[in-house]
C-alpha cells in the first residue's frame, strides 16, 4: 500500500516536472470539513514542489521501513496493530504534507502525533532495557534495568507535542483573526497584513509548534524517551519524517516567518543551540538509540538554522531534511538490526567487534556514518555544508550559527564515530551465550537502499556550481530564491573548514574508541564529573520534571484538597453547618416551658408596638 | 330575648336576620348540635355513623356555599361580609373539614393495652367539636367586625383546645394546656388591640375603621398601637415567629387528626381575617404596617426552616415547616395591600397548603397505626427513625409522602409550586423582591428537611424486620387519596382555582 | 380637678401590664390563668373608658361580650387544667415540658 | 387640668372615688401576682374586680358593673377557688425563679410594653374631652345596652351562643371519665 | 404533536413500567429499552422533518396551560435544541442497555430513568419560560432518586447536596423569570411567558443585569461553573454509573443550553456586560478542574472533573458571543455528551467486572481486554480533542470564538488543552497500559455483544462527526447567527 502510494507520488512528481515552474502548484478541492461564519475549512490538498518533495520522502522512506518491519516485527503477536498504526501514520503524514489549509494540516499534525503516541507506547507492557548512562562510572551501578517505560514515554511525547500544538492553535486563531481565513492561498496572499507584533507572534507560535514536533529547545526532551517504540518507528517517525514536520512547516509558511526578522533570528538561534546541546548530550549516552535520538535532535537543529535564515537557507534546510531522512533512517534501521541480532540489547558497552557477524549492517551503517559526519561527496556533506555556507553568507546571527554549526559538526563526527567504533570494532564485549547474527534479507535490503541513498543523494540533488543546484531550481518557485548564491570558492573554503573539524572529531573518536587499545572506561571514571553531567543530559530532564510534575502535582493537590474540599466545598457545607448551628441554638429557646414562650410573645409584641408607636 | 322584649315599653326594632348570608355556618353549627344530641343519647353510636353525619353536614354546608356563590354583600350591619375571601375560605375550610373528618373517623385499629382504654382514639365528641371549630373558622373568615373576629376566634380556639386534649395521652394534655395558656394570653393582646382600635376610631366595624384610619383624630398613634396588638393576636394564630413557640409542642402533642386540622384550618381562617383586616380595613396604613409584617415574614421564614432542619420528629418538623409556610403567606399579606394579587395568591396558597400539609399528617397517622401498641406515651410513630424504609414497605403511602414533601418543597408541577410562585409574583409586583429572595433562601433550607424525610423513607433500609399488621384504613385511605389527587391535580391544572381566587381580590368591608 | 378618661386608660394599661408580668413570673397554672383574667378585665376597663370618650355605648357592649368570652374560656381552661393536674401533686406550669426542642 | 377650678360636685366625687379605688385596684392586682398563696391571689383578684366595678359605675356603665360583680367576682372567681380546692392548695415558692433571666426580662419587657401603650394613649386620647353618655343612657343603661345587643350586635350575640355551647361541651369532654 | 409525543413517550414508558410486576426484571428492561427506542425513533423522525437553514422554531405546538398566569404549553425546536433532543434520545437507550445487569429494583430504576428523560427533553423544547422552569425543576426529582436511591456509599449526601444546590439556583432563576414576566406585563398588559415575547421585549440594561444574574444562578450551578461545581464530583461519583451517563451527558447541558437559549438572547446587553466575568469563570473552570482532575484516585471522579473542565470550553464558546463560539458550543455539547457518556459507560463496565473504580486497582488492562482498551482509547483521544474526532471541532471553534472575542482568555483556555491531555493520558497509562500485575485484572472478560452494541454507535458517532461535522453545524448556524446578531446590536448600543 505504502509502496503504491510512493508510486503514485513518483508519477505525480513527473507530471509536475512536466509543467512550467510557475504553474506547478495545484490545489485539489475536497469537501468542506466544517464551516462557521467566515471560517470555512475544506479538505483541500496542495500539490506543489514542496509537498511533492515531502511526499516522496515520506512515501519512499516509509516503503522501505515497512519492508524492514516485516522482518523486524515478524515475531510480534500484535503486528497487525503495528502495521495498521504505521499506515495510519503515513496517511496522517501525507495529510500534513499535502494540506492546503492550516487546520487540515493540523489534522495531520496531530494525527502523526497520535500515531507517534500509539507507536511509542506500542510495547505497553514489555520490559525493556533502560541503559544506565552512569553504568561503569559509579561502582555498583548496573548497566541498565529492565522496565516498562514505553507508556510514560509515549505520554511524554504526546504532552510535549501538545504544548507545541497549543502554539499552532493560537497561531491559527491569530491568523484567522488577522486575515479571516486559514487557507494557505489566502493567508500567503494576504501576508502583508502581518506586521509588527502580530507577525512575530504568529511566527513564534508556529515555531513553538515546530519545536514540539521537531524536538527543539525547549521541547526536545521527549524524543530520546520516544526510543521506547519499536526501532522501525524510531527510524520512520522519530528520525526521517514526523520530526521534520516542523522544518517543513517553517518552509511551508516561510512567508509568515519572513514578515518577522525577530522570529527568524529566534529560529536560527534555537536551531543552533539545539544542535550544540543535543550533540553534547549525545556524547554522554551509552544507549545506541538514544545517541541516535540526540543526533536527530541535533541534525534538526541544523535544519532549523537553514530554514531560519530566509530564502538563502530554505532549500539547504529542506535538502538536509531529505538527506537526513535517508542516513538517519539507515542509522536507526542499522541499530535495529544490531538489536535484532543482539537480543534487543541497546547498550553500546555490550557490543564491540560486531563487524564480522553483521557485515551488511556494518557496511550500510558506515555509509550513513560517512553521510552524517560529512565525509566529502556523501549526502550529509552537501546538505550540511550548504546550510553552513548559507549561514556564513547570511552574516549576523548566521555567523553565530556557523561557528556553532562547525563546532557541532566536530562533535557529531566524534559521537557518531564513537557509536560506530564501539559497536562494530574493537573487542567483543557481549555477554556469554549471545550469538550476534545478521538480519534477514527483508531487513538488509532497505539498509542497503538507504545506505546507498545516503551516499549519493547529495550528489544527485546538488552540484557544486555555486548556483544552488537541482533542488534549488525545483523548489525555488515555492520557497523563493536568494539574491545571490555563495561563490564556489567560498563554499569550498567553508567546506574545508567544516570537514577538517569533523575529521578532527572522528580522529579523536578513533583514538579513544577505534583501536580498542585505550581503556575508555577508565577515562570515564577519571573525568567523572564531566562525564556524569553529560550522561545525566545536563540535568535538563530533572529540572523539567521538577517544574512540571513535582510542582504541578503539588499545585493540583493543593487545589483538590485545600481549595476544592476545604474552601469551596467547605463554604457550602459550612453554610449548611451554619444553619444547623443556628437552629440548634434556636432550639434551646424552645425549652418546652410555657412561660418562656409567653416571654417570646411579649417580646414580639413589644418590638412591634415600639416600632409602630415610636417611629411615627 | 323574649324576657327583655316584654319589659321594654316599645318593641325593639329587631333588624331582619339575613339567614342566607350565614347559611353555611348555620348548617355547620346545626349539624354540630345534632351530633351532640346523637352522642349524648346514643353513646354506642358507631364512629362511622358520626363521621357520616359530619360529612353530610359538610355537604350541606358546601351546597349552601355554592348557593351563595354569587352573593356579595355586607350583612348584619357590617358584622359579616360576604365577599371573595369569605367564599374562598369557606371552600378551603370545608375541604379541610372533610379531610379532618375522614382522619378522625379512622380508628387506630390496635388492640388496647390490657386493662386500659386505648389512649389514641379521640372521644366521639370530636366530631361536633370539629364542626363548631369549623363554624368558628368560617365566621372568622367572614367577620367584618372586630368583635365578631374575637368571638369567632374564641369559638375555634376553645374547640381546638378541647380537641387537642381530647385523648388521654400526656402529650396531648400538655399540648392542650400550652395551647390554651398561650392562646388566652395572646387573645388578651388581641383584645387590647381591639380596644385601642375602638378607642382610636370609635367603632369596631371594619368599614368604620377603614374610614377613620385614613382620617384619624389625633396623630393616629393610638390606632397604630391597636394595629400592632391586633397583629400580635393574628400572628400568634398563624404561628409566625416570635409568636410561634407553641406550634411545635402543640402540633407534636395533639392527636394527629387534630394537628392536621389545626395546621390547615387555623392557618386558613387566620390568614383570611388577617387579609381582611390588614389588606382591607387597614390598607390605608400599609406604609406603617408593611415593615412589621415584612420583618416578621423574614424571621418566620428563616427560623421556621432552620429549626425544622434539626428536628428528629416528623410531626414536629412539619410544625416548623408550617411556620416557614406562614412566612411565605406573610409575604403575600405584605404585598396584598397594594397588589390585589397578594390576596388571591395568599388564598390560593392556603388551599394548596391545606391539602399538602394534611396529606403529610395523614401519612403520619397511617404510620402511627402500624406502631406497636406499647409505644411510649409522649411519642407517636412520628420519630423520623420510624420511617426508615417506609416507602419500600408501603409503596403507595410512601409515594404519597413523596408527593406531599415535594409539593411542600415547591417542586413543579405540584400544587405547592404554583402557590409559592403566585406569592412570589405578588411580592415582586409589590416591590418586595428582597423579601422574595429571602423566601428563596428559606425554600432552599426547607429542601433539606423535606428531602430528609424522603431520604429516610426511600433511601434507608427498614429498621425492624416485621411490623404488626394493623386493621384496614378505609377512611384514612380515602383521605390520603383525596389529598394526593388534589395536590397533583392543582399542580397540573391550577387554572380554575386561581381564577376563583382572583375574584376575591376586592374586599367588602 | 377632674378624672379624665386618660386616667382610666392608663390605669387599665397598668393593670394589663401587671397581668402580663404575672403570666410571666407565676408558676402556678391557675394563678397564671387568673393573671390572664386580670388582663381581660383591664381591657374591659379600657373599653368602658373609651365608650365614655366616644359617647356611645358600644364599648360597654363589647365589655359585656368580653365577659361572656372570658366565662367560656374559664370553663374550658379550668377543665384542661383539672384534667392535667388531677393526678399530679404540683400545679406548676414549669413541670409540663415533655414537648420541647 | 384647665377645669381645675370649675369642678362640679359630681366631678369631685368621681375624683375622690378614683383616688381611693385606683391604688386599691393596683395593690390588689400586684398582690395577686405576688402572693404565694393561690387562694389569696384569687381573693385579691376579687377585690380588684370590685374596684373595676366601681370604675364602671363612675364611667356610667351600670349594667357592666353589675355583671362584673355577679359574673366575674361571683361566678367565675368561685369557679377558680373551687378548682384550687379540688387540686389542693400548695404553697409555691415564687421567690426562686428557675428560668434564667425570666424575671428581669419580664420586668423590662413589661415596662417597655407599658411605655409603648402609655405613649400611644397619651398621644391619642389623654386630653380628650369625655363625651356625655347621658343621651345614650336616656332610657336607662340596661335598656340601651340591650337594644344594642339585639340590633347592631345581634350576630355577635348569636355567635356567643355557639361559644358557650362549645365551652359546655368542652368541659363535658374534659371532665368525663371514659370507661 | 410529534414533539410532544417525543417528550412524553418516556413518561408513558415509565407508567407502563410501573404496571410490570416487580419480579419480572427482564420484562422491565425490555419495556424500558423499547420505550427509549421509540422515543429515539420519534426524535429521528423529528430530525427528518426539521428544515435546516431556518432560524425560527419549528415543529412546535402551543396550547394554554394556566391562562390566569399566562402560562402556556409551548414547545418547539430550533437547530440547537433539536440536536440536544437527539443527544438525549441517543444516550438514554444506551444508559438503559448499560444498566442491563442492575438487579436491585431494576424496574423502579429504569422507570425513574425514563422520567428523567422526559424532564430533560422538556427543558430542551420549552418555549414558555414557566414551562421551562417546570421541566427544569422536574429534572431534580428523578435525578435525586437515582443518585440517592441507587448510588454508592455517600449517595445520600451527594443527592441532597445536588438537590439543594440546584434548587437554590433554580429558585433564583424563578425570581428572575417573574421579574421578566412583570416587565412584560407592565409593557403589554397581557400576561405571558412566551420566549419570543420576552426576547423581543426591550429591557433597560441595568434591569437586564439583575435578571441575568438571577438566571445565571441557575445555569451556573447546573453547568456547573467554578466555583459552584462542588456538588458535581459527589453527585457524579456516587450516582449509579448509567445515571452518571445521563447526568454528565445530558443534564450538564441543561445549564449551558440555558445560557444559550435564555440568558444571552433575553438579556443581550447584560450578556455583553458580563462577558468578561463569564469568560473568566469559564477559563478558571477549565484550568482549575483540569488540575484537580490530575490528582483524583477514583476514575469516575476524574472524569467528573474533566466534564466540568470541558464544560468550561462550552461556556467559553457561548460567551464568545460570536458565530464560531456559539456554533462550537452547541457542537461541543453534542460531542461532550457522546464522549463523556462513553467514558462513564466504560467506567461502569469496568466497575461491573471489578467492583472498584480506583485507578491504582487497574493497570495493563490493554492486555486482558484489548477491545475495551481500544474503545477507551478512542474516547480518551476524543476527550483530549484530537482532530478528526468529535471533540476537536467543538474545542477549536469555541476557542477560536473566544479568541476573536478576547484573546487573553482564549490563550489561557487553550492551556486547558494541554492539561486535558495530562490527566486523561496519565489515567489511561495507569489503568490500561503497563504490566498486568493484579491477578484479578487478568480474569476479566472483554466486551460482550451487548456492550459492543452500546459502545459501537458511540464510537462510530465520535469518528464520523469528527470528520463530517457539517450536518450538526449547519443546523445550528441559523439559530446561532440570530443570537450573534442580537448581542451585536446590544454591543453597539
Amino acid at each position: 500500500m505504502v509502496a503504491a502510494a510512493f508510486a503514485i507520488a513518483v508519477a505525480a512528481l513527473f507530471e509536475l516536472l512536466g509543467k512550467d515552474a510557475d504553474a506547478r502548484t495545484q490545489i485539489l478541492r475536497g469537501y468542506a470539513w466544517f464551516t462557521s461564519g467566515d471560517l470555512r475549512v475544506a479538505f483541500d490538498l496542495r500539490w506543489d514542489q514542496l509537498s511533492a518533495v515531502m511526499a516522496l520522502v515520506v512515501t519512499g522512506v516509509s516503503s522501505l521501513i515497512h519492508l524492514y518491519s516485516i522482518g523486524y516485527m515478524a515475531d510480534d503477536e500484535r503486528r497487525e496493530t503495528f502495521f495498521a498504526w504505521l499506515n495510519l501514520f503515513v496517511a496522517a503524514m501525507l495529510v500534513l504534507v499535502l494540506a492546503e489549509n492550516f487546520l487540515v494540516m493540523f489534522l495531520g499534525w496531530e494525527g502523526v502525533g497520535l500515531c507517534s503516541y500509539l507507536l511509542i507506547g506500542y510495547w505497553f507492557d514489555r520490559r525493556m532495557l533502560v541503559v544506565n548512562p552512569l553504568g561503569r562510572l559509579v561502582p555498583g551501578e548496573p548497566d541498565g534495568t529492565y522496565e516498562v517505560w514505553a507508556p510514560p514515554a509515549a505520554k511524554k511525547a504526546f504532552l510535549a507535542n501538545r504544548v507545541g500544538d497549543v502554539g499552532f492553535l493560537v497561531a491559527m486563531f491569530l491568523i484567522f483573526a488577522t486575515v479571516g481565513s486559514l487557507d494557505f492561498e489566502d493567508v500567503f496572499g494576504r501576508a502583508a497584513g502581518f506586521t509588527g507584533t502580530t507577525a512575530t507572534a504568529v511566527a513564534l507560535l508556529l515555531f513553538l509548534a515546530c519545536a514540539g514536533k521537531s524536538a527543539q529547545i525547549p521541547l526536545f526532551v521527549w524524543l530520546p524517551d520516544a526510543m521506547a517504540g519499536p526501532t522501525p518507528v524510531s527510524a520512520l517517525i522519530h528520525a526521517a519524517t514526523m520530526v521534520t514536520a516542523g522544518v517543513f512547516l517553517v518552509a511551508r509558511t516561510h512567508v509568515l516567518f519572513e514578515a518577522s526578522a525577530t522570529a527568524q533570528t529566534v529560529v536560527v538561534l534555537v536551531g543552533a543551540l539545539t544542535a550544540l546541546l543535543a550533540a553534547l548530550i549525545a556524547i554522554g549516552q551509552d544507549d545506541l538509540k538514544k545517541i541516535l535520538a540526540y543526533s536527530t535532535v541535533s541534525q534538526l537543529g541544523y535544519m532549523f538554522i537553514g530554514v531560519g535564515l530566509g530564502p538563502i537557507g530554505y532549500v539547504p534546510g529542506m535538502f538536509h531534511l531529505i538527506t537526513h531522512a535517508f542516513f538517519k533512517a539507515q542509522l536507526f534501521l542499522g541499530a535495529g538490526s544490531v538489536m535484532h541480532g543482539n537480543d534487543d540489547d541497546t547498550d553500546v558497552k555490550h557490543f564491540g567487534g560486531l563487524r564480522p557477524s553483521m557485515p551488511a549492517t556494518f557496511l550500510t551503517t558506515v555509509a550513513a556514518w560517512a553521510a552524517i559526519i560529512g565525509v566529502p561527496l556523501t549526502a550529509g556533506f552537501y546538505s550540511k555544508d550548504q546550510i553552513l555556507g548559507a549561514a556564513f553568507d547570511h552574516g549576523g546571527i548566521g555567523m553565530f550559527a556557523w561557528v556553532v554549526g562547525v563546532f557541532t559538526a566536530g562533535l557529531t563526527a566524534f559521537y557518531m564515530s564513537r557509536l560506530l567504533f564501539l559497536t562494530f570494532t574493537g573487542q567483543r564485549r557481549w555477554p556469554d551465550g549471545r550469538h550476534p547474527h545478521e538480519s534477514p534479507g527483508v531487513m538488509t535490503l532497505p539498509l542497503a537502499v538507504l545506505g546507498l541513498l545516503a551516499l549519493v543523494a547529495g550528489f544527485l540533488l546538488s552540484t557544486f556550481t555555486g548556483e544552488g543546484g537541482r533542488l534549488q531550481d525545483f523548489l525555488g518557485p515555492v520557497l523563493g530564491t536568494p539574491d545571490e548564491y555563495p561563490s564556489l570558492a567560498s563554499a569550498l573554503w567553508l567546506s574545508a573548514v567544516a570537514t577538517g573539524v569533523a575529521a578532527l572529531g572522528a580522529g579523536v573518536a578513533w583514538l579513544l574508541y577505534g583501536q580498542g587499545g585505550t581503556d575508555w572506561l577508565a577515562l570515564r571514571v577519571r573525568f567523572a564529573p564531566a562525564w556524569r553531567t553529560l550522561a545525566e543530559r545536563l540535568y535538563i530532564d530533572q529540572v523539567y520534571e521538577f517544574f512540571t510534575v513535582t510542582l504541578g502535582r503539588a499545585l493540583a493537590a493543593f487545589l483538590a484538597v485545600t481549595v476544592d474540599q476545604r474552601v469551596l466545598d467547605g463554604a457550602v457545607n459550612g453554610a449548611a453547618e451554619l444553619v444547623g448551628t443556628a437552629a440548634r441554638s434556636g432550639r434551646r429557646l424552645q425549652s418546652g416551658l410555657v412561660r418562656s414562650y409567653a416571654l417570646g410573645v411579649l417580646g414580639g409584641a413589644v418590638l412591634i408596638l415600639a416600632f409602630l408607636v415610636f417611629r411615627s | 330575648m323574649h324576657l327583655l322584649a316584654q319589659t321594654t315599653a316599645e318593641p325593639l326594632p329587631v333588624p331582619p336576620i339575613d339567614w342566607r348570608a350565614i347559611a353555611p355556618e348555620l348548617a355547620l353549627a346545626g349539624t354540630g348540635v345534632v351530633l351532640l344530641l346523637v352522642v349524648a343519647f346514643w353513646p354506642g353510636a358507631r364512629r362511622s355513623l358520626l363521621a357520616g353525619l359530619t360529612l353530610a353536614g359538610l355537604a350541606v354546608a358546601a351546597g349552601l356555599t355554592a348557593w351563595n356563590w354569587d352573593l356579595a354583600r355586607v350583612a348584619f350591619e357590617g358584622a359579616v361580609s360576604l365577599d371573595g375571601i369569605t367564599r374562598y375560605a369557606r371552600v378551603v375550610l370545608l375541604a379541610v373539614g372533610v379531610l379532618a373528618t375522614l382522619m378522625a373517623a379512622q380508628e387506630s385499629g390496635r388492640p388496647a393495652p390490657p386493662g386500659e382504654v386505648d389512649r389514641e382514639d379521640a372521644p366521639p365528641e370530636v366530631f361536633p367539636l370539629l364542626l363548631f371549630a369549623l363554624t368558628g373558622m368560617a365566621m372568622l373568615a367572614a367577620a367584618s367586625d372586630l368583635l365578631v373576629v374575637f368571638i369567632a376566634l374564641e369559638i375555634l380556639s376553645l374547640s381546638l383546645y378541647v380537641m387537642a386534649g381530647a385523648t388521654r395521652r400526656a402529650a396531648a394534655q400538655e399540648a392542650a394546656m400550652k395551647y390554651f395558656l398561650l392562646g388566652a394570653f395572646s387573645s388578651a393582646f388581641l383584645l387590647y388591640g381591639i380596644a385601642l382600635c375602638y378607642g382610636a376610631t370609635g367603632t369596631t366595624n371594619l368599614l368604620g375603621i377603614a374610614r377613620a384610619s385614613v382620617d384619624p383624630t389625633g396623630d393616629g398613634t393610638l390606632l397604630l398601637a391597636g394595629i400592632g396588638l391586633l397583629a400580635v393576636g393574628f400572628l400568634f394564630k398563624v404561628a409566625a415567629v416570635p409568636f410561634h413557640m407553641w406550634t411545635p409542642d402543640v402540633y407534636q402533642g395533639a392527636p394527629t387528626p387534630v394537628t392536621a386540622f389545626m395546621a390547615a384550618g387555623t392557618k386558613a381562617a387566620g390568614f383570611a381575617v388577617f387579609l381582611r383586616v390588614f389588606a382591607g380595613a387597614l390598607g390605608g396604613l400599609v406604609v406603617s404596617w408593611r415593615p412589621v409584617i415584612a420583618a416578621v415574614a423574614v424571621v418566620t421564614m428563616l427560623l421556621g426552616a432552620a429549626l425544622a432542619v434539626v428536628q428528629s420528629d416528623l410531626k414536629r418538623m412539619l410544625a416548623y415547616s408550617s411556620i416557614a409556610h406562614a412566612g411565605y403567606l406573610l409575604v403575600g399579606l405584605a404585598a396584598a395591600a397594594t397588589v390585589p394579587a397578594g390576596i388571591s395568591a395568599s388564598l390560593f396558597y392556603l388551599l394548596a397548603y391545606a391539602f399538602m400539609v394534611m396529606g403529610a399528617f395523614m401519612v403520619v397517622q397511617y404510620a402511627t397505626r402500624l406502631g406497636p401498641p406499647d409505644s411510649p406515651d409522649t411519642k407517636e410513630r412520628s420519630s423520623l427513625d420510624d420511617y426508615r424504609g417506609f416507602a419500600r414497605r408501603h409503596p403507595w403511602a410512601g409515594g404519597l409522602l413523596a408527593v406531599f414533601m415535594l409539593a411542600l418543597t415547591g417542586i413543579p408541577p405540584l400544587s405547592g409550586f404554583w402557590a409559592k410562585y403566585y406569592v412570589f409574583v405578588a411580592g415582586i409586583d409589590a416591590g418586595l423582591t428582597w423579601l422574595v429572595v429571602v423566601a428563596v433562601v428559606s425554600s432552599v433550607i426547607s429542601a433539606f428537611f423535606y428531602l430528609r424525610v424522603l431520604v429516610v423513607a426511600y433511601l434507608q433500609d427498614p429498621a425492624d424486620a416485621a411490623e404488626p399488621v394493623a386493621g384496614r384504613a378505609t377512611a384514612l385511605g380515602i383521605a390520603l387519596g383525596l389529598a394526593g389527587l388534589v395536590t397533583v391535580a392543582i399542580g397540573l391544572a391550577p387554572e380554575v382555582l386561581i381564577t376563583a381566587a382572583r375574584t376575591a381580590e376586592r374586599i367588602l368591608g | 380637678m377632674r378624672v379624665g378618661p386618660g386616667a382610666y386608660l392608663l390605669l387599665s394599661a397598668l393593670l394589663f401590664g401587671i397581668g402580663v408580668a404575672g403570666v410571666l413570673i407565676r408558676r402556678n397554672a391557675i394563678v397564671v390563668f387568673m393573671c390572664v383574667e386580670l388582663m381581660l378585665n383591664a381591657v374591659n376597663l379600657s373599653f368602658i373608658a373609651f365608650a365614655k370618650v366616644n359617647g356611645a355605648l358600644d364599648g360597654q357592649v363589647l365589655a359585656f361580650f368580653v365577659m361572656v368570652v372570658a366565662a367560656a374560656e374559664v370553663v374550658v381552661g379550668l377543665g384542661i387544667l383539672v384534667a392535667i393536674f388531677r393526678k399530679r401533686s404540683s400545679t406548676s406550669v414549669d413541670d409540663i415540658n415533655l414537648l420541647k426542642g | 387640668m384647665t377645669h381645675l377650678l370649675a369642678t362640679t360636685a359630681a366631678e369631685r366625687a368621681e375624683l375622690i372615688t378614683f383616688v381611693l379605688l385606683a391604688p386599691l385596684s393596683v395593690v390588689a392586682a400586684l398582690g395577686m401576682v405576688l402572693s404565694r398563696n393561690a387562694v389569696y391571689s384569687a381573693l385579691l383578684l376579687v377585690v380588684n374586680f370590685f374596684c373595676l366595678a366601681g370604675f364602671y359605675l363612675l364611667l356610667e356603665a351600670q349594667f357592666v358593673a353589675v355583671v362584673e360583680v355577679i359574673v366575674y367576682a361571683g361566678a367565675i372567681m368561685v369557679l377558680f377557688l373551687f378548682v384550687l380546692m379540688l387540686l389542693g392548695i400548695g404553697n409555691e415558692d415564687v421567690l426562686r425563679e428557675t428560668i434564667r433571666g425570666q424575671r428581669p426580662a419580664a420586668a423590662v419587657l413589661t415596662l417597655l410594653l407599658l411605655a409603648a401603650v402609655g405613649a400611644a394613649l397619651l398621644a391619642g386620647v389623654f386630653d380628650a374631652e369625655p363625651a356625655s353618655l347621658a343621651a345614650a343612657n336616656a332610657d336607662g343603661n340596661v335598656q340601651a345596652v340591650g337594644r344594642l345587643l339585639f340590633t347592631r350586635y345581634v350576630f355577635a350575640f348569636e355567635a356567643a351562643g355557639i361559644l358557650l355551647v362549645v365551652a359546655a361541651v368542652g368541659a363535658l369532654i374534659l371532665g368525663k371519665r371514659r370507661p | 404533536m410529534l414533539l410532544t409525543a417525543t417528550v412524553f413517550a418516556p413518561l408513558a414508558g415509565a407508567v407502563v413500567l410501573a404496571a410490570v410486576p416487580a419480579a419480572r426484571a427482564d420484562l422491565a428492561r425490555w419495556a424500558a429499552l423499547l420505550a427509549s427506542l421509540v422515543t429515539l425513533g420519534l426524535a429521528v423522525v423529528l430530525a427528518f422533518r426539521f428544515r435546516t437553514g431556518e432560524a425560527g422554531f419549528q415543529l412546535g405546538v402551543a396550547a394554554d396551560w394556566v391562562p390566569a398566569f399566562g402560562v402556556r404549553y409551548r414547545v418547539g425546536v430550533d437547530g440547537a435544541s433539536l440536536l440536544l433532543v437527539l443527544l438525549t434520545c441517543v444516550l438514554t437507550p444506551l444508559a438503559i442497555a448499560g444498566s442491563w445487569r442492575t438487579t436491585q429494583r431494576a424496574r423502579t430504576y429504569l422507570a425513574v430513568l425514563l422520567v428523567l428523560e422526559t424532564a430533560m427533553l422538556g427543558v430542551f423544547v420549552s418555549l414558555d419560560l414557566l414551562l421551562f422552569y417546570v421541566f427544569w425543576e422536574a429534572v431534580l426529582v428523578p435525578a435525586y432518586f437515582l443518585i440517592g436511591s441507587f448510588g454508592g456509599q455517600r449517595r445520600v449526601y451527594a443527592a441532597v447536596k445536588f438537590f439543594v444546590y440546584t434548587l437554590a439556583g433554580g429558585l433564583l432563576m424563578l425570581v428572575g423569570i417573574i421579574g421578566v414576566f412583570y416587565l412584560q406585563q407592565r409593557a403589554t398588559g397581557t400576561p405571558s411567558f412566551d420566549y419570543e415575547v420576552f426576547r423581543d421585549l426591550s429591557k433597560a440594561p441595568t434591569t437586564q443585569r439583575w435578571l441575568f444574574a438571577a438566571f445565571f444562578a441557575a445555569f451556573a450551578v447546573k453547568t456547573p461553573l467554578w466555583p459552584l461545581h462542588t456538588w458535581l464530583p459527589d453527585a457524579y461519583t456516587e450516582a449509579p454509573t448509567t445515571t452518571t451517563v445521563l447526568l454528565a451527558g445530558v443534564m450538564s447541558k441543561l445549564g449551558v443550553y440555558g445560557f444559550l437559549r435564555f440568558a444571552v438572547p433575553l438579556f443581550p446587553d447584560a450578556a455583553h456586560w458580563f462577558q468578561p466575568a463569564l469568560l473568566t469563570l469559564a477559563v478558571v473552570s477549565i484550568l482549575y478542574c483540569a488540575l484537580v482532575a490530575t490528582v483524583q484516585r477514583d476514575f469516575k471522579t476524574l472524569v467528573a472533573y474533566s466534564s466540568v473542565s470541558h464544560l468550561g470550553f462550552i461556556v467559553l464558546g457561548v460567551f464568545a458571543l460570536n458565530i464560531q463560539g456559539l456554533q462550537g458550543a452547541v457542537f461541543y455539547m453534542v460531542a461532550h455528551g457522546l464522549l463523556i457518556g462513553g467514558l462513564f459507560l466504560v467506567t461502569g463496565m469496568l466497575e461491573e467486572r471489578r467492583g472498584t473504580r480506583r485507578i491504582d486497582q487497574f493497570g495493563g488492562l490493554q492486555r486482558s481486554v484489548p477491545r475495551m482498551a481500544g474503545v477507551m482509547l478512542v474516547l480518551t483521544l476524543g476527550a483530549v480533542a484530537l482532530p478528526g474526532l468529535v471533540g476537536f471541532v467543538g474545542e477549536f471553534l469555541t476557542l477560536l470564538g473566544a479568541f476573536l472575542a478576547n484573546r487573553a482568555f482564549a490563550v489561557l483556555g487553550a492551556l486547558g488543552v494541554i492539561l486535558g491531555a495530562v490527566y486523561l493520558l496519565w489515567a489511561y497509562q495507569r489503568m490500561w497500559q503497563g504490566p498486568l500485575e493484579r491477578e484479578e485484572n487478568r480474569a476479566i472478560g472483554d466486551l460482550t455483544g451487548r456492550e459492543w452494541a452500546i459502545l459501537a454507535p458511540l464510537v462510530a458517532a465520535i469518528v464520523v462527526l469528527g470528520l463530517f461535522p457539517r450536518p450538526v453545524l449547519d443546523r445550528v448556524q441559523p439559530a446561532a447567527e440570530r443570537v450573534v446578531q442580537q448581542t451585536a446590536e446590544a454591543a453597539n448600543r
